[in-house]
């Protein structure tokens, strides 16, 4: 395209090789000053590899090609060295302690300090400052560890921020946020691209991607396929280069008959690990054959829901649950799967994932007892059942017996799925399934929850994307600080009243734009 | 001899003969120096010696002497850290042929062909004696500082102090104001239960009597910071070992007295037995000790109480240590003379 | 997992070979048939610890109570034996029974009371050795009376007869061929890449060869000795447990990740509790071989030997951290030490050297494997 | 974190208090002036070592060879003072500065070659001791000649002047009520809310009641003991390098998620390497402290300190994980087992019991621990 900004980064021709994975091959990118560029492609692309390559990750040598900062070549031997060129990066994975505050958080490896010692009072007051002036209201003496993952979320981006940087990078930064810290976010950026910032953007949500975008490139399979003007562009012709083929129907929900009761909660009144009350007041029932949408902003106590009733957190003050007119008290989750209700956790990585085993090992991981008679693993049986598994969730890696951690995000979540599915459960909680995943992958889980549906299942998703919730969910019901906010039909939900339900009254905040 | 060990009789056909020395540790100064005269005796007398020590370790003693077997010594010679323990030690010796001396210990309960010792619990009498005679009147309060409770040895000297002063003890003329075992013989676990002691009675006591000259010396660290050196010169102190640093303290006057045992004689004589054993030579004994088995054919040699006074005719005289080390920190006009 | 193991045995095979051919130039006794035997008992003892010690490791938590709960429970069992003139395998099963429980209930502590276990272990090293002293009351407890034999002081001092060894030797390679050729076939026949043939026969020939070459050797003195049936039970039944069952899975699952594990619906308590269970059965047996081996109780039995067990667990590629171990690797590890103590020993080195000879090797053993696995 | 480690703190006074309780009712003399003296230096001892040894847990390493190394350099020290009449500042030193090297190597093996703390310095535990011994030649080697006092010898010997005692407390108890006002000023300034002036006064004041009565008593013995004033620098220093510069942050950091460590741009590798030289320092600190303790260097000095040492941190509420730790929780983990065995030896209680209850106060004291901050 003819060259009228000024190009700032450049990478040409990367080739990197993974032991078993080729991850990119001859990708070129340009980054043009002031300009917010995307990254779009299926999960295993290959974006993440990209941007560790552009900030020093991955140190020059380990990978073919060259980067050019201002026409200048560049060799990235660390972090460091990306972060003196004026690059900040954002990644997929957290890189915040649990134990330490925000605020020390967000000055991690750049304490201010005089004559050796902290200046603590600067630091809080600083962090005050930036948190206020990205419009959060978070504590800055508050311990992560307490703060939900959005908001642990948020504050890593501010953390970035903070170096106040030229080029910025988002690795799928918005895929634990809630829709008003989304808004926050693009907002943010729209902002730095006034100051001159340019940015690059990887999400698997295309509406956050064209609310902001100059540009967009496509990957897939490691090659780079097309770059587009995004207002020269569509969502449809974005998801078919990523895809590699036409995709119609982005939620295609298939109703199927609602049978008896599988799963019923009574007025429950929970108590978390510090004693305060997060759930109240809690009742809902779900059919066999049916998919009921759980709304709600950032820590209104979806999360905390699912896991309670499925055994794994919260102390029951008052209230009752019942699996197929089974009661379930002071349970755990082993029990639950026994009958037949299983998890897939928000966190892969923290609730999904044994990250140095195989993936066959935590595909099986759950239905061991399955393959096994006399107490003894039929290592065959195991290893035929995730093979079919494997292969029905199409997850990108070598084979059954690589590890976990070295796949994509998208893909770690397909593993999650199968550990789920292989123990065949009778009711489904599903908690952020499609967090960090692409159409394809998504679209892949949507047609397992019509397939469990018609089989019967019940399923129960979470989602923090309204749309999603609206087009897969059969009945919705938004939940806002622990409290039931209201409960609709898939028909008369609207993105409006869904929010309004979720806040409670206070008027829906329009999308940045 | 059982016949499954034929195979390695035809090997073990050497000239020269070979000395298996188990000991049970080396921890302490005073074993070195059995080490080194009994190294050299056999070496004058043509023999090779393997040294074991087992770090007060009874199963480490055992694959000590297991070791020595299969390095197909012609007579093991083992000072026990526990003389029970032993006893397998000299079953699979005898299994293998191999004739074994008792050193310093006696080995319990098996057919132990020598015992070469000053009786351990002996020593214990003579502090508890020698004790007596200095307290005037054969009356005093007192501190016992014991060794290691898990050490058979520690017990056998208790044993011998007990002879002699529970009488004393028993008629109330001897009063023990504080008595506590030292765990591992560490001397700062001498200082501590001194300090103990002091902490609940402060100076009513005239003597104590420390198992071994290493706890003896905590005592003293204790009593120097308590009643600085002319306090502590006041009180009797009584160790055992003759450690060169103990010698230092009785001639500077800060410890009264300590065992002297001949080191030189035993581990010479106990070199030149286990040589004529090995040559196959039978060894008549004047006494016998009964090990709880056996009649075991027994050496007994006598031990010697040190003080400042016959310093010089015991230690020095058999250049146990050297007199310079030992004076070192006396003034030179101070010091006695050297015989001859 | 196995070919990282591979490599790993393979570093470790290195590090013994070398230490063996030092040893063996230096001083011809060394492979000598006896040595060879008593070395493997005393191989035994550190073994059969370690591989309890791996199931503790495992889930991430770890055992510092074991060496005086050797000793406790060897204790316990020869006062039953000696003074109360119990029959030795009475006693031996009652002494087995209590330790389990003891450390059901420590396991529970540290899961129930979320005490972690290196307290619980180091506070359980404290309790029992004073225990121990007051059971044995700091006398010495012969395992039997006189020289007279029973079952207990048999553990260590008896040896298979030549015959029934070779016998034995020639099942345990035959069973090991067959279940080998049978998995690989039926693999084969699911249709996944095995390899081949001649690498197969080879692996089997030179594991073969081994054994045998072994039996040889050790018949040559007096037979295999007991200890040595004894790991080999408990490490098939190790094996079996870490590799073959859901139990073992779920070991490896908590040490990697105990929250996955809880919400993949592992029993994670149970789990945990369990392996305590076991490592205390396993504590009571090494109680009762280094008893025997000692002939008597006596207060220094099993000083220390939690070092060594955790040690040839580290040395074997276990991580501490947990999810990471095998016990093939843990045996070598004991080998290599054992191996050391065993030749230093032999050539009647000084404690300081061996102190220092120890603990260079061990650096040295664990920096090859590093090195070997990372790269 | 600030508000955590009060409670921690108290539930940790409480055990320390009920351990006091119980001593003072059984035996009078343990409250003397006399006896507190001793236990105070006794205490600073391990204290020391602790704080140096949570250095290294911090960050989530681990190093069990500081026990010989205290006899070591210890050793090394009273060598070159004794035997070849050096003045006893500049053998210190000269052992000091060894120490340093030695730890700054292992840190870097630890960082450079990925080894396992655990293991490099468990060879270190023995390859110290075995140099050790041979420094010391095995004998007994007294830190000073004769009666005659030297630095060295004073280390444990010397006690402040009471006038002086008087002088330092109130410069102590001036200066913390300064800084502590003085940053209370500045937060208001910042517009934090801050705790009201009440709140203030009364901590300042019963802080200072305490440093107060402890000089008080131990002038009514012979002055503050020297240790107790090494402890304080050594605390002091400590305390600010954890919680006052990046460094001591970058050790949470790091013990808290390593990834992210890295990833926010903290030197890891110099950081924990760094973390082990300090670590060296005060090994050697200690070494000649507990060698001047027992009057003279013997093969048995240091053993067992690391347990003690690490005992001593997870008591006070450091995880063993790392990125938890406090410099106050260790001074309380020490204090409890020093009263302890101050209190048992005081009443000569027999050696098994003695083990027995250190192994149920640890237990127990971090149970209460855990029990007070779940709830
Ligand atoms: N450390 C590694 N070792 C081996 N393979 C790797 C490693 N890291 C990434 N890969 C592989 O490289 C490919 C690209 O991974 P990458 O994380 O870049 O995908 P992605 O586009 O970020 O996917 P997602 O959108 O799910 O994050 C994937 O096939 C992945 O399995
Ligand atoms: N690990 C945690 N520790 C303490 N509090 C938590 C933790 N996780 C969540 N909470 C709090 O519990 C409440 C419910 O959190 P939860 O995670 O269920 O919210 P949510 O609706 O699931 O939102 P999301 O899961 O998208 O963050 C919130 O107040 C949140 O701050
Ligand atoms: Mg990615
Ligand atoms: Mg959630």
């Amino acid at each position: 395209m003819p060259q009228k900004q000024k190009t700032i980064l450049q990478a040409k021709s990367i080739l990197k090789k993974f032991p078993g994975v080729i991850a990119l091959k001859n990708v070129d990118l340009e980054l043009y000053a002031g300009e917010i560029y995307s990254l779009c492609g299926e999960n295993g692309a290959g974006k993440s590899t990209l941007i560790k390559i552009l900030s020093g990750i991955y140190p020059a040598g380990s990978y073919q090609g060259d980067l050019f900062l201002d026409q200048k070549k560049m060799s990235f031997q660390n972090l460091k060295d990306a972060e003196k060129s004026g690059i900040a990066v954002i990644y997929q994975e957290l890189a915040l302690v649990e134990e330490m505050t925000v605020a020390e958080n967000i000055f991690l490896g750049s304490e201010p300090s005089s004559w050796g010692l902290i200046n603590w009072d600067h630091i809080y007051q600083q962090a005050q400052k930036v948190l206020e002036q990205f419009g959060l209201s978070i504590d800055p003496s508050a311990k992560l560890g307490s703060l939900g993952v959005g908001q642990q979320q948020l504050v890593e981006i501010v953390k970035a921020l903070r170096k106040n940087s030229r080029i910025l990078i988002l690795d799928e930064p918005t895929s634990a946020l809630s829709e008003t810290e989304v808004a926050i976010l693009l907002q943010i950026l729209l902002d730095l691209r006034k100051k001159g910032i340019s940015c690059i953007y990887i999400s698997h949500k295309l509406d956050e991607v064209f609310a902001i975008s100059d540009r967009i490139t496509v990957l897939r399979d490691g090659e780079s396929i097309v770059t587009l003007e995004a207002k020269k562009t569509s969502k449809e012709e974005i998801i078919r280069h990523m895809v590699g083929r036409e995709i119609t129907n982005l939620f295609p929900r298939e109703k199927s008959p609602l049978g008896g009761i599988l799963l019923e909660a009574k007025n429950l009144y929970v108590l978390d690990n510090r004693g305060e009350e997060i759930l109240k007041n809690i009742s809902f029932q779900v059919r066999s054959g049916e998919v009921l949408g759980l709304g709600g902003l950032m820590g209104a106590g979806r999360t905390e829901l699912l896991m309670h009733i499925f055994g794994a957190a919260g102390q029951r003050k008052s209230g009752s649950i019942f699996l197929q007119e089974e009661e379930l008290k002071n349970h755990n989750p082993a029990q639950s799967i026994k009958k037949g209700l299983v998890l897939v956790s928000e966190d892969r990585k923290i609730y999904g994932l044994v990250l140095e085993q195989s993936i066959g090992f935590n595909m099986s991981l759950s239905s061991l007892e399955q393959f096994s008679f006399r107490g003894f693993i039929n290592q065959d049986q195991e290893f035929q059942k995730n093979q079919e598994y494997f292969q029905f969730l199409q997850v990108k890696a070598p084979g059954l017996d690589s590890f976990v951690e070295t796949l994509s995000g998208g893909n770690q979540q397909k593993v999650v799925l199968g550990k789920a599915l292989m123990t065949n459960p009778k009711v489904v909680f599903l908690d952020e399934p499609t967090r960090g995943i692409d159409v394809g992958a998504k679209l892949e889980v949507y047609h397992l929850m019509n397939r469990l549906t018609s089989e019967g299942y019940a399923v129960v998703l979470v989602s923090s994307e309204l749309p999603e919730l609206m087009g897969m969910s059969d009945r919705i019901i938004m939940l806002s600080e622990g409290r039931i906010g209201g409960t609709f039909t898939q028909a008369e939900a609207t993105q409006e009243k869904l929010i309004a339900a979720a806040m409670e009254q206070k008027e829906p905040i329009e999308d940045a734009k | 001899r059982s016949q499954s060990d034929q195979s390695f009789d035809q090997k073990s056909s050497k000239d020269k003969v070979l000395i298996g020395f188990s000991l049970d540790t080396l921890k302490e100064a005073r074993w070195q120096k059995d080490r080194a005269i009994f190294v050299e005796a056999a070496e004058k007398l043509g023999a090779e010696v393997l040294v074991q020590a087992a770090n007060s370790d009874d199963s480490r003693q055992i694959q000590d002497i297991e070791a020595l077997i299969s390095s197909q010594v012609d007579v093991l010679v083992i000072v026990p850290h526990n003389g029970r323990a032993m006893a397998t030690a000299v079953e699979k010796a005898h299994q293998a042929g191999i004739p074994v001396i008792a050193y310093d210990r006696l080995i319990r309960d098996s057919e132990v062909d020598l015992y070469l010792s000053f009786d351990n619990v002996k020593v214990g009498e003579m502090q508890a004696q020698f004790l007596l005679d200095r307290l005037p009147g054969n009356r005093g309060k007192i501190i016992r500082v014991y060794g290691s409770k898990t050490d058979n040895n520690a017990l056998l000297f208790k044993l011998g102090q007990d002879n002699i002063l529970q009488p004393h003890i028993a008629r109330g003329t001897i009063q023990v104001l504080h008595e506590d075992w030292a765990e591992n013989w560490k001397p700062e676990n001498g200082k501590k239960i001194t300090n103990a002691a002091i902490t609940q009675y402060g100076n009513q006591f005239e003597a104590i009597l420390a198992a071994n000259d290493g706890t003896a010396g905590g005592a003293i660290q204790a009593l120097l910071e308590e009643f600085e050196e002319k306090g502590v010169k006041e009180k009797i102190i009584i160790g055992q070992d003759a450690e060169l640093v103990a010698c230092q303290r009785i001639v500077a006057g800060l410890q009264t007295m300590t065992i002297y045992k001949p080191l030189k004689h035993l581990a010479t004589k106990a070199a030149e037995l286990a040589f004529r054993m090995a040559k196959g030579k039978v060894i008549i004994a004047q006494q016998s000790v009964f090990n709880g088995k056996v009649e075991v054919p027994s050496i007994l040699l006598e031990v010697q109480v040190v003080t400042k006074d016959n310093m010089i005719d015991t230690v020095v005289k058999d250049d146990f240590h050297k007199y310079e080390e030992i004076y070192r920190s006396i003034p030179e006009e101070q010091r006695p003379k050297r015989s001859r | 997992m196995q070919n990282k193991l591979s490599v790993r045995d393979f570093s470790m095979a290195i590090s013994l070979a070398l230490i063996w051919l030092f040893f063996a130039l230096l001083n011809p006794n060394f492979l000598t048939s006896r040595n060879i035997s008593i070395l493997v008992i005393e191989l035994s003892i550190t073994a059969i610890l370690a591989l309890g010690m791996l199931l503790v490791i495992l889930p991430g938590h770890i055992d510092l109570s074991v060496g005086s709960g050797v000793g406790l429970f060897g204790g316990v069992a020869s006062v039953l034996v000696f003074h109360h003139n119990w029959p030795s395998p009475l006693a031996m099963t009652v002494s087995l029974v209590i330790a389990i429980t003891v450390w059901y209930l420590m396991g529970t502590l540290v899961i129930k009371q979320k005490i972690p276990a290196f307290i619980i272990t180091l506070g359980g090293l404290l309790i029992f050795k004073g225990v121990f002293w007051l059971v044995i009351k700091n006398s010495t407890v012969p395992v039997t009376h006189g020289t007279e034999r029973n079952f207990y002081s048999l553990l260590t001092t008896y040896y298979i007869p030549p015959l029934i060894g070779y016998i034995l030797g020639a099942l345990v390679i035959g069973s090991i061929a067959y279940t080998y050729c049978f998995t690989r076939k039926r693999r084969q026949s699911y249709g996944f890449n095995v390899e081949s043939a001649e690498v197969t026969f080879m692996k089997l020939f030179v594991g073969g060869q081994f054994i045998f070459l072994f039996i040889l050797v050790t018949n040559q003195y007096r037979g295999i000795p007991l200890p040595v049936v004894i790991l080999g039970a408990v490490a098939l039944f190790v094996y079996i447990l870490t590799q073959h069952t859901p139990f073992g899975r779920h070991l490896y699952a908590i040490g990697g990740n105990e929250k996955a594990a809880l919400i993949s619906g592992i029993p994670v308590d149970r789990v945990v509790i369990h392996a305590f269970a076991i490592m205390g059965c396993i504590v009571a047996i090494t109680g009762f071989m280094q008893t025997a081996y000692s002939g008597a109780s006596t207060t220094t039995v099993g000083d220390l030997m939690e070092l060594d067990a955790i040690a040839a667990c580290v040395i074997g590629g276990t991580s501490l951290k947990g999810g990471r171990g095998s016990v093939i690797g843990v045996i070598f590890g004991a080998l290599i030490m054992a191996s050391l103590l065993n030749g230093m020993t032999l050539m009647a080195i000084s404690p300081e050297i061996k102190f220092i000879a120890r603990g260079g090797v061990l650096t040295l053993a664990v920096w090859m494997d590093v090195k070997l696995n990372t790269d």
